[in-house]
């Protein structure tokens, strides 16, 4: 039976914590501060006491650690999920995350899966100092065996996340942390998956702008800018990055001739990199102009007082959609 | 190898010289620092405190991003900078202002960071105290490359490295001391065990007999010290700083202390522990304690630690204005084209907005 | 937290029941292990042997491409194997052949990844052994997972974790034996000190008085035990297995033993080390001491040795075909659509030049 | 004055370090067996010997501290060059990389320069076993702060080596072991830089490879090929990819108007990608086809009886080459 709620996506990741638990007797959650604080940004709020101290816990502060033992664990029987306090304090478990989570399954001809998720509150524009607002995905999707997603809405992270826990593959969870207060209807029940397959959150026919997680409400606020200025604007969300939902972008892509890729992190070698040459090599003789990135500057993410600057905003998208060589050369 | 431990292990309990209620201990089996040295120490405590509360305060007044406050554990603070000579290294916590300052520190530039600049605010090389580290524990490592090269080249260095409790759980706690033995770098790990790492009680953390038990498995010398005992800690450190300058080794110093005030401001300490186990350690506060001990009136000292509350407020209060083009500046020694063509972008950016205005 | 430790510091030499000549010790404190378990041991160490001896013999015919054998260090091997139950769960390094085959993997099987194939060969649930790790001390969480989510289930299984002396320096030895103590995890941790980690001999690597210090600081016990001695180490090992299957935690066990043979066929040892330094060692070989203690002339246990050297002989002459589409299949549980594009881009590639025959 | 010597690119490493430590006290040279070994690629042999336990010496085997310790000491008046024994064994290492050596400069305004070397022995096509022959220069190229270079022959290995000790910023010095044992005349005095400069190793009408490090001579191997079959390919090898040379690279494509970048690495989120998106976007309408890729697949390396079927080849570039829409359409 469906359920419908208005929660905000931290509510929503809760809330899909909780149905995971009580669903699934292997699910365990654990991490720094996810214990009796419900975690820095509450996601697992009453966890500890709704499912007792072996379901959620509080571990030792130890990155690697977290990560290494939820692969033990997950090789015998349970699904791990763990959170990463913030983006910058998953580094220490990269070789953790690169050469065991990723590689597991594959070097284990398929024997040992590793189904465990990695929660990851990411990217900036919440006025975090430095080290709280890295956008690290292009790390992870450059490293084969993760799936890589991020939701932008309530829906989808209650969605994703249940997904991501039932899932057989390892995932990084990628949780906008700026969203973390955004609110929304959400249905609490089975819907068609959503890890592997991009949705077009709004229709439009001059130019495509591609976003996911946190820049997917500055493109459909970009779009309704635009809008005004009659200029339509159509904004596919990725919401996976690894598995890539070519099939959706590339048809949106095609449908306009035009596109712009929005994203946080630094451009250089980066998730928006990719999707430039993907849809570039796929699309090539559609395209009117080349595709724009609008980025994160190739600099260490600025502190509070900079932000603004650093992040893309809608002027920033509306500078590049005008830069698509509307006027015949 | 050696199975003789013994030298290396801690004390069982942590030493104190001055008791909770202002008297020395008898038999501490250590001299208490001269009143001279106690005095000084009372005055930068003094100070210490209103530092950190007036900066909490201006996290409430939105002039600060963020403070994670030392509140309760200035003598730890404060004894780990007096201990040092002017060569010496200090590596600090997020937490450990208090010492930054007590280091020389300006205040106002010791809070650059957390009121939202990009960068550390001081010069390092100034006062030789390194930026501080948020990431936990990887800030040793660098204390040890900081100790070996100062005793490659023959320099007197030592280096005062901060952690706090839960820090000593990440693996650079590990590597850190372990290089540090192996090099014999001249560095003092001192570990403010306030109990708590952020909600997560020290129970949680380890099942070790004490954090100074860590110390005999690299094979460097462990004790454990009073950390609101400023007598205790003065006299603890200040031995490892003259052992480590003689050259002989590592140590590591589990000052026992608590965390008074929630991790930080963005943080609710009622959920994770009572009002009461708080309400305990006020009666071992550092700065009752100390002038109890030398029958000091506080308020002897209140006019600088007001003029340092004043400066800090002044300083925090003045508005810089951010300089879009140092967001480029200091990422490589040059700009690389890729940097200088985003800086174009963005300054053009930011003058079509000042055309349109 | 308290102070008292001793009972987590390890004795001041390691434990030896039989020594180098095959006599017992006197006054050990601890009984033998009965002749049928020696006589069992002996055998499986002669078989480990001539394992190790067959791997590295292929290695230079081209058969495997790399092995880095455990000649000198059967004893920890076959020890670390035959104290577990069929419940439990071995991690092992890329060292620890002979401890995987002794747990009942097919040889064949476990040489499949140093053969050249893509996966680690045997199926890490059959026998309750897991891939080897060989990024350095990696493995050890995994092992605290396996037995967090044993004892979550309540399951009496015990994990055994291996580990190198030099693996013992990285961040992951710190955090796995830290999380085990903290969750009481039911793990014995191994670490075979066989004084080289490749070139770099222990007294680089650690200024601890033992390896089996390290345990009391996570609050573990720690135990030395005479890596050459198969008695001692059954002893030592499988007490520990009691006690962690009995609910008492985690331990530390340090193996002294010697690396005989450079770390893999590509090392040249003769850059580090000294012919002598090796010969020393072996008078104290497992085997030798072990058969004169039990009176048994090895050669009662050739034909089995012989068997197995055979066995993996045939089975790393047979020529495994590469099957390209494996590439694809097992990166994740069903291949994305980027994967199956370029599995097609292969087979096309693949197709093209058969045609072009 | 210039001295020549016929050199493999492992002695012109070597010949680099022993330069550097002669000329300049302040180099020391650290990491796991690189002392009395000489390094397992012997790039370190004789150092220890010839410098005294001071300037070269074996340390724990532990990369996070080996490389925060480089830090510690950069900081500190010291120019550690430190090797990384192989690719995947940096991970450990890789949130001191990210969080600090890339971050030092920027978070102190400048005043704490790192002037440090983080040698990686990178790249497959030596039959090594896994975790042996990672291509990571994707993780480090997309993180602000470090410089990213990858020589392709012993001519630039010695030269970019000695630049890159001298070099006020982190330089990541990734060393093709593929390319370890090749050789060729090195000349030991002062050149024009090369960090920030890609070279046009071979000139071509028809199209234009863009390669690196270890995929250089494939590039330069395919070009010889599709002369033989009467098609020219210019070949451009980048050798810094972080700072990139735009200007070489734009200039070379424009010339042709096709190109197909040659990497190892997974393509996916990598530095093709940015290759392919940065031209593109430089270069568009000088395109007559899109850009193509030829990268290793998105899987883990593989063994070594599997990679050849995952490297790069001559065949698989020249089929790229193909590709590139040569007919009118
Ligand atoms: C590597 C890393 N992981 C997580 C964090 C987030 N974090 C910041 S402070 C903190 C608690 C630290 O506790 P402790 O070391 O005891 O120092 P205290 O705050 O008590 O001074 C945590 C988990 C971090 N800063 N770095
Ligand atoms: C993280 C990591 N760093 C470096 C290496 C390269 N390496 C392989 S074995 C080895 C030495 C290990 O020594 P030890 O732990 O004593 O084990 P042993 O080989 O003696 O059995 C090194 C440095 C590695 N495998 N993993
Ligand atoms: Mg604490
Ligand atoms: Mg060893």
């Amino acid at each position: 039976m469906t359920r419908h709620e208005k929660l905000s996506m931290a509510q929503a990741l809760n809330r899909a914590l909780r149905d995971a638990l009580s669903d699934d007797p292997t699910v365990v959650v654990f991490g720094e501060d996810v214990g009796p604080l419900g975690g820095v940004f509450r996601v697992t709020d009453g966890l500890t006491a709704e499912f007792g101290e072996d379901r959620c816990f509080d571990t030792p502060l130890a990155e690697s650690g977290i990560v290494g033992v939820a692969v033990g664990m997950a090789m015998n029987g349970m699904r791990p999920v763990v959170e990463m306090q913030f983006d910058a304090f998953a580094y220490p478990a990269f070789e953790q995350i690169v050469s065991h989570v990723a590689k597991m399954r594959n070097r284990t001809r398929g024997r040992v899966a590793l189904p465990m998720v990695i929660r990851i509150p990411y990217a900036g524009g919440i006025g975090g100092v430095e080290h709280h607002c890295d956008s690290s995905e292009a790390y992870y999707a450059h490293t084969p065996g993760l799936h890589v997603v991020a939701p932008s809405t309530p829906a989808d992270a209650y969605a994703m996340l249940r997904e991501a826990i039932a899932s057989p593959d390892p995932v990084v969870f990628l949780e906008p942390k700026k969203l973390y207060w955004s609110k929304e209807e959400v249905e609490l029940g089975p819907r068609p998956p959503a890890i592997g397959r991009a949705v077009v959150r709004r229709e439009g026919t001059d130019a495509t702008l591609i976003a996911y997680g946190p820049s997917v409400p500055v493109a459909l606020e970009a779009a309704e800018v635009a809008d005004r200025e009659g200029r339509s604007l159509q904004v596919v969300d990725l919401r996976s990055i690894v598995p890539f939902d070519d099939e959706t972008v590339c048809a949106a892509v095609r449908s306009t001739g035009r596109a712009v890729v929005v994203a946080e992190a630094s451009g250089f070698a980066s998730v928006s990199s990719e999707i430039v040459a993907r849809v570039t090599e796929r699309c090539f003789h559609s395209l009117a102009a080349p595709i724009r990135r609008v980025t994160g500057f190739d600099i260490p993410y600025p502190p509070p007082k900079y932000e603004h600057l650093h992040l893309p905003g809608v002027d920033r998208v509306l500078d590049a959609v005008d830069d698509l060589q509307w006027e015949d050369s | 190898m050696t199975g003789d431990a013994d030298h290396l292990l801690p004390s069982d309990t942590p030493v104190t010289l001055i008791d909770a209620h202002g008297h020395p201990v008898a038999d501490a089996g250590r001299a208490l620092p001269d009143d001279a040295a106690l005095r000084r120490a009372l005055a930068s405590l003094i100070t210490a405190r209103r530092l950190n509360d007036q900066a909490y305060a201006l996290v409430r007044q939105g002039r600060l991003a963020v403070y994670p406050s030392s509140h309760g554990q200035e003598a730890c603070q404060i004894a780990a900078a007096q201990v040092l000579d002017e060569g010496d290294w200090l590596f600090p916590t997020y937490r450990d202002t208090a010492a930054v300052v007590e280091r020389g520190v300006d205040p106002v530039e010791a809070l650059t960071l957390l009121k939202g600049d990009w960068h550390c605010g001081w010069d390092p090389y100034e006062h030789r105290v390194a930026p501080h580290a948020t990431p936990l524990a990887t800030q040793l490592p660098h204390a040890v490359g900081v100790a070996h090269a100062a005793r490659l080249r023959g320099e007197p260095t030592v280096v005062m490295a901060l952690c706090g409790d839960g820090g000593t759980s990440e693996g650079d706690f590990h590597e850190a001391l372990n290089f540090a033995a192996v090099l014999k770098a001249p560095v003092v790990f001192l570990i403010q065990n306030n109990e708590y790492a952020i909600s997560v009680p020290l129970a949680r953390q380890t099942a070790a007999p004490s954090l100074a038990h860590k110390g005999v498995g690299y094979g460097l010398p462990g004790e454990r010290v009073d950390g609101n005992d400023v007598a205790a800690l003065l006299s603890v450190l200040g031995n490892a700083v003259i052992r480590a300058r003689a050259g002989e080794g590592p140590q590591l110093i589990e000052a026992h202390t608590y965390r008074m005030q929630a991790h930080t401001n963005a943080d609710d300490a009622t959920r994770y522990r009572a009002a009461a186990d708080v309400e305990a350690w006020t009666g071992r506060d550092p700065i009752v304690r100390l002038s109890a001990y030398l029958s000091i009136d506080e308020t002897a000292f209140r006019a600088e630690a007001e003029r340092v509350a004043e400066h800090v407020r002044d300083g925090l209060n003045r508005d810089i204005e951010p300089d879009p083009a140092q967001l480029f500046a200091s990422v490589y020694s040059s700009p690389t084209p890729q940097l200088r063509e985003q800086a174009a972008q963005l300054a053009d950016e930011l003058d079509r907005e000042v055309a349109a205005r």
